[in-house]
């Protein structure tokens, strides 16, 4: 039996591994992002070699100048790869974490934009991850920009979207526009039209998501939840049924 | 009077003062912001550091605040601030978004004495036509076509923050938490609640000074146990999951709110804690 | 063979090089210094920050030097820095004038990814005029008139210091000597040299960590035992005040600088040490 | 008997203490300073709350932010006094410590203007010193400018010398011109003007700077070397006749 979760955190995992995307020597992760943060154990435990800088560890996080020294690290360059979410993602691969109605969210407030703004334009390759895959979220375009997906000729950007992963499917970015790249079980090409807000490209035939492979699956329950526990205790649970007194007597 | 020097710290910020709080992970100071709500403080015009937690959310929801420069409201795993969510919707603050690295660099600029500091990113982003106080400009060292962010310098009336210790000179230890020295250099003044006081010079103990903020940033000091709680302090004690779940249930409405009030801000925290 | 890992080291400098140098009381790699002289390394352009002492008059000393910038060239209370007095009069190096917070300054603009950050003051010195690559603009956010320096970010291709120790992931502990941090982050690529290597992960160690630097900045470490000799560590070891009279007095003359080189350079630094 | 430099030191603590300046709450003082260091210790040692902040000691240096601090202490504002000096100072209080000759000191090279081109102009009040006073010193023009005494109309200053001491004199400075203010013991007001290479105010009865009273020298002797012996140690062997060793031992 196979968590959704699980099949989520090895799609992600593989996108990291895209051989032709630019490399992934050094990935940051946000905080509350167990998913991202456990692809990106999973790349590491499968015995690629890559830093990782998990943002809000509880204990011996990676910085030591302080929550400006993530974005220090990725204005110098030096972070490869990191993920963003939003409230609404349109097809512009535009994400608004702010709010809807009228600024700065009258309708609807979210959080706010984090880092974003930056973050989104500093980083060479971005996999922005949405659990919920609705009209709601994924939308033609959104209220309001927190970060741009594109920027226009002249402004200093490194990179953009390399893909949107979402409970139901894996859409690629070219730079311009989406692409269903593979579908998550139980999903087809209609049912993700349907529930996608945003015009996106589509080849005649969509291949499935893959599943996590035996070896995967056991690193993913094994070494990469030994690793969660502290900063994800209820993920941990939820997902692997695993807390974290056994974790740290594991 | 379990409260009284906590309370004396709080009577130093005065009603409409800007106040630089940090966020959830980073040594916020809990007890200081019940002392304020104690209080009953008013107009605070909040700047998160760079993004707020369970203080700001707290503070807005008893009608201290009336504004909030952040990055974003968030009680983490415990999900979005309700009384931040519910003040915006209602329109009784005003939220003024900025992006991490804005308030970082805003912050900087104000430690060096310089009145602005450029921002790469940003741009295209709609918090640009919203925050007049930003400037665009053309990179004066670009030969082609470079516009980039300028930031004005932020310099907080005050900075409220909690640390480990305190020695007698006022030097506070924070750890690795070097943040919260950027905020005391940016800010007017620094107000600190720390676990404990100790002897001696903690900047003539080689081991401890490289985690030390120097006494001649920090205005108050008041002792506060556990004053970070909810939330934890670096290795001493950890973040309480269990209080904050209750927060972010009983906040969810008016009378919840002043439910979490009566039981936590207006009795002593620390015994509930 | 005492020098293998330092020359080593060394060799990683190429020719032509931009290398940022810890002034002479904060760490400063002695030891590699003289490694640069052994490899007959040339064209270096050494960067001071924010000052220059023992490391960056050797090696103009030895010919390995192009050019550098700096804020001033010294040997603190042994007097001035003499092969880079001589230098200056016969012509042989260029020297970039700077003023220690453009340099600071110019690191951090790199450190955050800025292409430039304003400076106070500075206007009316002849520095100025001096130096092509700052520009003078109107700041912005200003009413009246009110010019402000620019400087545009420094990244040095190497920067190269001495630490206490480092863990096998390769994070160094620099105690209260937090530029060095500044250099690390600004620098294509930072070469280290440690009194000793120390098991376990020093970022998991809360009283450790804020003076340590993160590995993903050093890209090679050396053991090096009293590495910074003559000048002194921390609590470790104090400035050798006698070695550093001894220098001033030998590189008074080309013989004398000769002299040195052979005793205490081309032979085991660290036996006479 | 008392010593040239404690009169020097003592003099420096009068201005510093000058109730018409300023408030010197903060004192920073720069490398290889030892008169300045030990006037603002014997202030301190009077009694007086100065908070000392003074660089370059071997040990327990007040900064954790590195050398950078002390500059961005002075942006702040928090800096009330900082000593200079000048290989050439002039008439202007302009200082040079470049060069003499063409640009960068083909004459006469120096060590270079470390902070002082920020300093001066960053701090409310700025105290001169050079032991030295002769027309190679004190110039009509310095050859360069490292730092200028004063600023156009426009430019953000905080303030500017106060007063420039030598080994004969103290100077007063009002923002445009010297005025000599006390001669030390065997100078005249003819021996003064011949080795000024400077024009400066004088008015016709110049009074003797005073002698440090013996409770300054009280001071001096004991508690102030102290102090001193750890960062300077050849200056508390040469004027007081005190090595570390004993030092330590009191």
């Amino acid at each position: 039996m196979i968590a959704p979760q699980e099949r989520l955190i090895a799609a992600i995992a593989r996108l990291i591994l895209d051989p032709t995307a630019p490399p992934a020597r050094h990935i940051a992760v946000g905080a509350a992002s167990p998913i991202p943060a456990a692809a990106c154990w999973l790349v590491k435990k499968l015995g690629h070699p890559v830093r990782l800088s998990l943002l809000h560890r509880p204990s011996g996080n990676p910085f030591t100048e302080g929550t400006r020294e993530l974005f220090d690290l990725a204005g110098q360059g030096r972070i490869d790869l990191f993920f963003l979410g939003g409230a609404q993602i349109d097809g512009a691969a535009n994400l608004n974490m702010i709010g809807t109605g009228a600024w700065p969210g009258t309708t609807a407030r979210f959080p706010g934009s984090f880092g974003s703004a930056f973050m989104y334009m500093m980083t060479p390759r971005t996999i922005l991850f949405r659990e919920e895959h609705t009209p709601r979220v994924l939308v033609d375009k959104v209220d309001c920009i927190s970060a741009p997906g594109t920027s226009e000729q002249g402004v200093f950007r490194r990179g953009t979207a390399q893909a949107l992963v979402t409970g139901r499917c894996v859409f690629h970015f070219d730079g311009t526009r989406f692409t269903l790249a593979s579908l998550h079980p139980g999903e087809t090409a209609e049912s993700v039209r349907a529930a996608t807000g945003f015009e996106y490209a589509a080849p005649a035939e969509i291949p499935a998501t893959p599943d996590p492979t035996e070896a995967e699956l056991a690193l993913l329950r094994g070494p990469v939840c030994d690793e969660m526990l502290e900063t994800y205790p209820e993920f941990c649970q939820r997902v692997w049924q695993r807390s974290s007194f056994e974790g740290q007597a594991a | 009077m379990p409260h009284r020097e906590i309370d004396q710290l709080a009577a130093r910020i005065p009603d409409g003062a800007s106040l630089a709080l940090p966020p959830d992970n980073s040594l916020s100071p809990g007890a200081l912001a019940r002392a304020l709500v104690r209080r009953g403080a008013r107009g605070l015009r909040l700047i998160g550091v760079p993004v707020s937690g369970y203080a700001t959310d707290l503070l807005i929801g008893a009608g201290c605040v009336a504004s909030v420069m952040t990055s974003a409201v968030t009680l983490g795993e415990a999900g979005t601030a309700p009384r931040f969510t519910a003040a915006v919707k209602a329109g009784t603050i005003e939220v003024i978004d900025a992006t991490c690295p804005a308030i970082h660099t805003a912050l900087q600029a104000a430690e060096k004495g310089a009145p602005f500091m450029p921002l790469r990113g940003v741009l295209g982003s709609d918090l640009v036509a919203h925050r007049p106080d930003w400037k665009v400009i053309q990179n004066p060292f670009a030969d082609g076509s470079d516009p980039i962010l300028l930031v004005p310098a932020l310099q907080p009336d005050f900075a409220a923050f909690h640390a480990v210790c305190a020695d007698s000179q006022g030097n506070i230890y924070v750890g690795r938490r070097r943040e919260l020295a950027t905020i005391a250099h940016a800010a007017k003044c620094s107000l600190v609640t720390v676990e404990r006081m100790v002897p001696g010079n903690l900047l003539e103990d080689e081991l401890m000074a490289p985690g030390c903020i120097n006494g001649v940033y920090i205005d108050s000091v008041a002792v506060a146990e556990r004053g970070t709680w909810p939330v934890g302090l670096l290795d001493e004690y950890p973040l309480d999951a269990a209080h904050f779940r209750e927060y972010a249930t009983l906040a969810r409405t008016d009378a919840g709110f002043a439910t979490y009030l009566e039981r936590f801000v207006h009795i002593d925290a620390r015994v509930a804690a």
